[in-house]
């Protein structure tokens, strides 16, 4: 995967002429100073944003202690990420005519990548972004912002094997319904929410939605129009690929 | 009676037909009149819009689209719905409408009986309608419905008190009861000597009249006392589970209500069918003057109407609704106390001027 | 302020309305009598110049619906100059777009390299049946007469004035 | 009393409650009274009766069921119920080119909708390291007041009809017919614009649109002017919203209340103007004159009014953008075949109903790999449950009414 040219100097110039964001990074070092060996990775991206990940125990006193000591009173949201990449392939990428039926290929990718993932282990993607690092496969990612310096903070957590994360609830009352959606659609238990039932889905919904290797049956039932059946000139001997 | 103009002795049966027959007339016609004048048009050049204008030339016949168009709606009665209750209901906010017509006079002779005691009767009838109302709210074994139906109750006799205690002070300053008694009261009444528009109770009675159109708008749930029908939480209140024929019944009955209402008001406060006495001298030179005005009456008593049901229709096509708790004090703290006062005043003056 | 001041104005302000509507005439147009007709950017049915068309199946994939069909074949069409190689040419046998699909979003329209697609503001085209709402090749063709001129830009604006093909 | 405009300067959000114990002291007053009835009633433990409010239902904007368990008309506890709307925007988007969603997302709050194309395109160019030049940034600010306007104006007629008065929401429906008609002419489409590009807007404006829209805009102030005098000054109407639904500033912010309704409560902030230090709002708000509104109250007549506010700030904005329009290109230098390198970014952007943001993830492909819809109505809802407890029934659809949600906005 070549970075395409107009991102590799973005990332130099934007370095060159905003060296250093002091707001953010003091930011950073207070957290880090406060909370130690909680915080296990972050990112700066000078004049842009900030990322802090921390372990999955100290998921709930990091809420806290930036609610309180550093003044985030803002809760923006909560939601999850799945890391995997979809086992369906780009169905819609043009290059893609292979064949092989579109169902069999997905249902072959799905099993291969559920084999694999019994040990909690997955294949990323090589060069995949994941600001502030991370191993797992499922990640919690919220970001709350603090009014009266406009910065916003975006806070991840690797979410175990056993995917119980602590919930942020009893910090931030309006994360309820956000645990609740992330619950019912990637399975992340919160533990200690007060009432992880489904948001969006219908009661006796299984299966979690969002999950990459959840098929979008809309997209697989019905035969993509673009793929062209190419069949040879008349005349013309070899078979003129358009 | 206005037949005996007509110089023929009709039989008791006859006249009681063609009461039966102006019955029906006074009330429906005026409904069918207001419903086009005021819901289909009145309220769309309010908003900026013409309104119906399909049906007949700029939209006449629109009431009779919707009588078709509810006629042949299924009959629909809820499974868990009390069926005899539900299908009664309707028929008794009706009826007291018909017997409220029978006491209004539109002119010297024309009215359908002459009570001693009208005053008393109208009133008494107006709160017939409240347990059709309850009726409807209970019997459609919808929670919707029982919410309206229990806040109309409330509502509804809340304000009847402000109702009767208004028009006492109307009945103090006639000095009687009998609703052609009252006419003639204005008729021949003087303000400080000079009998030229004769007495309407409007001019003496404001208060009187603010609080009686008030307590009208809440007998006929109308927007700022909407609470029985808030389109907006319940739906349509106790008439939700209505269909069809029922629900036209309720529909015509709620103007008919209306101008029924405004007639009593007409008759109360300005003058009923008289017109004001020195534009009557100018015309009758003579003194027939009450054959003529036993069919001028009622257009009289029309316009009248009409000039009443438009503030209440313009009043109920521009307000939001109160709260029922808001509503309630607003008649137990605000016009009751009102009401009393002014009953002592026009005591107190009654006295002392005659 | 008095109590009932608010009130009063709030009745005065629907009888100004009732007095401009009965005097001005009223904001709405009296729908299948009088017609208001859209702008002429709007986006109410797509047309096909089928002559620009070569089948290259762009629109197709760009389509977030997938509601056009293309079917074509290749021929060989007589050579430009004189004893030319017979050229290669895409024949279109069927280009059917599904209005019953359709979010009117002007994807392909855009992303159409050889200027096919246009937009038209006709509107009138709703069917009783939804599956007569799928529009064949001749049908898109038609809608080709009411596609508007391109407008000229605002002051200001560098964008070239495209023409459309008649 | 008509409430000062000058909402305390610093944002309530600093812990010194000192500065305005007034303020405070009310709300709390309104909260004890509304607590005090509910407590009341719970003590005589009365039966109550369980009221399904939607999901049809004319007081729900969409499909929104709240299952209220009453006593007699106070609710006891209210639990909204969500998920007829829920399309799945965010797995939907994970198999679209850039494009390809940009054409979605505008259909999240479809009533102010091309203010929902704006931070994920803003978010795209983040990634992509892309400027858009002045001019498609100046119109994409007048297309985004309008989006503003078109939403907010429908919520003046909207709240009122809530509360029992039919006519104004046919001047609010007749005004911004104008101002769709120009998004319209402008766009093509009158509620699904997409017009916004990667680097820029799809086309330029046609002749003749700034002098028409200007038209349009005064008729809209013309409208805000007719609501004042028919609403705000209506004493039912105060009666009906004053002290109703209070929510203190703290309280909303941990639930992540934004827009109108925050602002409502107090709190100095509005993303177009707060923006991230090092960050422009990729919009032209700092290059024009305009104010924050805010109200000290907090309750459902506050919320009104700092909407009614916003929408003639907006007019006032959208003036002096189109008098100050500058020149130019439309459009930066782009590749046709839009491929957005690996990078995570979140843009979020002061939405008619909130702030709205989009957290992309991109793997470099065609599609995005993962993309956050933060959306405001989501987060203004979650407080219902706890503001809902202790009202009447009417007083339930006067506070839905005044958090003036989008059911596309909160079931995404």
């Amino acid at each position: 995967m070549t970075l395409s040219s107009t991102e590799a100097e973005t990332v130099d110039d934007a370095a060159s002429d905003a060296p250093v964001d002091e707001a953010r990074s003091s930011l950073l070092e207070a957290i880090t100073a406060e909370l130690g060996d909680a915080v296990v990775g972050s990112h700066l991206i000078p004049g842009r944003d900030v990322w802090v990940r921390v372990s999955p125990e100290a998921w709930a006193d990091t809420a806290d202690y930036l609610r309180n000591r550093q003044r985030f009173r803002f809760f923006d949201w909560l939601s999850a990420i799945d890391w995997m990449p979809s086992p369906f392939g780009r169905s819609l990428d043009a290059e893609i005519d292979s064949e092989v039926s579109t169902l069999d290929r997905m249902a072959e990718t799905v099993r291969a990548s559920r084999a694999d993932q019994a040990d909690g282990s997955f294949i990323g993607f090589e060069d995949s972004p994941r600001y502030a690092g991370g191993e797992t496969r499922f990640q919690v990612l919220a970001r709350l912002h603090n009014l009266t310096t406009d910065i916003g903070l975006n806070i991840k957590a690797d979410v175990p094997a056993d995917l119980t994360v602590p919930t942020w609830t009893d910090h931030f009352p309006g994360a309820d319904w956000h645990e609740r959606e992330a619950w019912e659609m990637y399975g992340v238990v919160f533990a200690g929410h007060p009432g992880l039932r489904n948001l969006y889905l219908p009661t006796g919904f299984e299966g979690h939605p969002l999950r990459k290797d959840y098929p979008l049956l809309s997209r697989l039932v019905k035969p993509w129009p673009g793929i062209v059946d190419v069949e040879p000139m008349p005349e013309v001997d070899e078979g003129g690929e358009q | 009676m206005i037949t005996s103009f007509l110089a023929l002795e009709p039989a008791y049966w006859q006249s009681t037909i063609f009461k039966l027959l102006m019955a029906f007339v006074a009330v429906l016609l005026p409904a069918g009149g207001t419903v086009y004048l005021y819901l289909f048009k009145m309220v769309s050049f309010m908003q900026s819009r013409l309104g119906p204008m399909e049906a007949g030339p700029y939209g006449s016949l629109q009431l009779v689209a919707e009588l078709g168009k509810n006629l042949q709606k299924e009959d629909l009665i809820p499974a868990k719905a009390d069926r005899f209750v539900y299908a009664a209901a309707p028929y008794v906010v009706l009826v007291s409408t018909f017997l409220l017509v029978l006491v209004i006079p539109f002119g010297p002779d024309a009215t359908f009986a002459d009570l001693d005691t009208g005053v008393f009767f109208a009133l008494a009838v107006t709160s017939v309608s409240v347990i059709g109302i309850l009726m409807a709210g209970w019997a459609s074994a919808s929670k919707y419905s029982l919410l309206g139906g229990l806040r109309a109750a409330g509502q509804l006799i809340a304000y009847e008190l402000p109702l009767v205690l208004a028009v006492v002070g109307v009945v103090i300053q006639a000095g009687t009861l009998n609703l052609q008694g009252i006419v003639s009261a204005q008729i021949d009444g003087q303000i400080f000597g000079w009998g030229g528009i004769g007495n309407p109770f409007i001019l003496t009675q404001f208060i009187g009249f603010f609080i009686f159109m008030v307590a009208v708008q809440a007998e006929l749930t109308q927007t700022p006392f909407d609470m029985p029908i808030a389109e907006s939480e319940l739906v349509a209140g106790y008439m939700t589970e209505y269909s069809g024929f029922r629900f036209l019944m309720f529909f015509i009955g709620e103007f008919a209500t209306a101008n029924i209402f405004a007639f009593l008001a007409s008759v109360l406060f300005l003058g009923g069918w008289s017109i004001p006495p020195f534009i009557a001298d100018a015309l009758f030179a003579d003194g027939n003057y009450s054959n003529i005005m036993n069919f001028v009456g009622p257009l009289i008593m029309g316009g009248k109407m009409l000039v009443l049901t438009f503030i209440i229709y313009w009043v109920r096509f521009t307000y939001p609704r109160f709260r029922e708790d808001q509503l309630q004090k607003f008649a137990w703290k605000f016009l009751i106390p009102l009401a009393l006062v002014n009953i002592a005043v026009t005591g107190l003056l009654k006295v002392v001027f005659e | 302020m008095a109590f009932g001041s608010g009130l009063v104005k709030g009745l005065g302000v629907t009888f100004k309305e009732i007095t401009k509507t009965v005097t001005k005439g009223a904001e709405t147009v009296q729908y299948p009598h009088q017609k208001e007709d859209p702008a002429p950017r709007a986006r109410g049915v797509i047309a096909l110049h089928e002559g620009n068309c070569t089948s290259c199946m762009l629109c197709v994939r760009e389509c977030p619906d997938w509601c056009i069909y293309i079917e074509g074949h290749k021929e060989l069409a007589p050579p430009r100059r004189a004893g030319g190689k017979p050229r290669q040419v895409n024949k279109l046998d069927r280009f059917d777009i599904d209005y019953g699909l359709c979010m009117y979003c002007g994807i392909c329209v855009e992303v159409c390299p050889f200027e096919a697609l246009f937009w038209s503001p006709e509107y009138e085209y709703s069917e009783p049946r939804i599956a007569d709402l799928l529009h064949d090749k001749t049908r898109l063709s038609q809608w080709m007469e009411t596609v508007p001129d391109f407008e000229t830009y605002e002051a200001g604006s560098e964008a070239k004035v495209l023409k459309v093909p008649r | 009393m008509s409430a000062t405009a000058a909402g305390p300067g610093s944002p309530i959000a600093n812990d010194s409650a000192a500065d305005h114990p007034m303020i405070d002291r009310r709300q709390l007053a309104y909260i004890a009274a509304q607590a005090a009835d509910a407590r009341v009633n719970v003590e005589l433990e009365a039966e109550g009766m369980t009221l399904n409010i939607g999901p049809q239902h004319p007081a729900t904007h969409g499909t929104l069921r709240i299952v209220a368990r009453l006593d007699g008309e106070q609710v006891v506890d209210a639990d909204p119920i969500m998920g007829y709307m829920h399309r799945g925007y965010e797995k939907l988007a994970e198999v679209r080119t850039y494009p390809q969603v940009t054409a979605l997302v505008n259909r999240i709050d479809w009533l102010g909708s091309f203010a929902n194309e704006v931070p994920f395109i803003l978010a795209a160019e983040q990634l992509m390291g892309v400027e858009a030049p002045p001019r498609a940034q100046w119109i994409r600010t007048i297309l985004f007041e309008m989006a503003r306007v078109a939403n907010i104006t429908l919520f003046l007629g909207d709240m009122a009809v809530q509360l029992g008065a039919v006519s104004p929401v046919f001047y609010a429906f007749r005004d911004r017919e104008h101002v769709l008609n120009q998004i319209e002419a402008a766009t093509g489409g009158r509620f699904h614009p997409n017009f916004d590009r990667i680097g820029g807007i799809k086309d330029d404006l046609p002749a003749g649109w700034i002098a028409e829209t200007r038209r349009s805009i005064g008729k809209i102030r013309d409208f805000t002017q007719e609501m004042e005098d028919l609403i705000i000054g209506n004493e039912i109407f105060q009666t009906r919203t004053r002290g109703i639904g209070v929510i203190p500033a703290d309280i909303g912010l941990s639930y992540g209340m934004t827009g109108a309704n925050i602002r409502a409560s107090g709190v100095d902030w509005d993303l177009r103007r707060d923006t991230p230090p090092g960050q422009s709002s990729g919009l032209a708000y700092d290059q024009i004159d305009w104010k924050v509104w805010t109200h000290p109250d907090g309750d459902s007549y506050a919320r009104y009014w700092v909407r009614l506010q916003e929408v003639r700030e907006a007019c006032h904005i959208i003036d002096q953008l189109l008098d100050g329009l500058p020149g130019g290109p439309i459009m930066a230098k782009v590749p046709r075949i839009i491929k957005v390198p690996a990078g995570e970014a979140y843009v979020a952007t002061e939405n008619p109903l909130g702030v709205m943001g989009y957290y992309v993830i991109s793997e470099g492909g065609l599609e995005p790999f993962r993309v956050k819809i933060r959306s405001a109505s989501f987060s203004n809802m979650s407080i219902s449950p706890w503001l809902l407890k202790g009202t009447y029934v009417p007083d339930v659809v006067t506070i839905l009414a005044s958090l003036y949600f989008i059911l596309g906005d909160i079931d995404r």
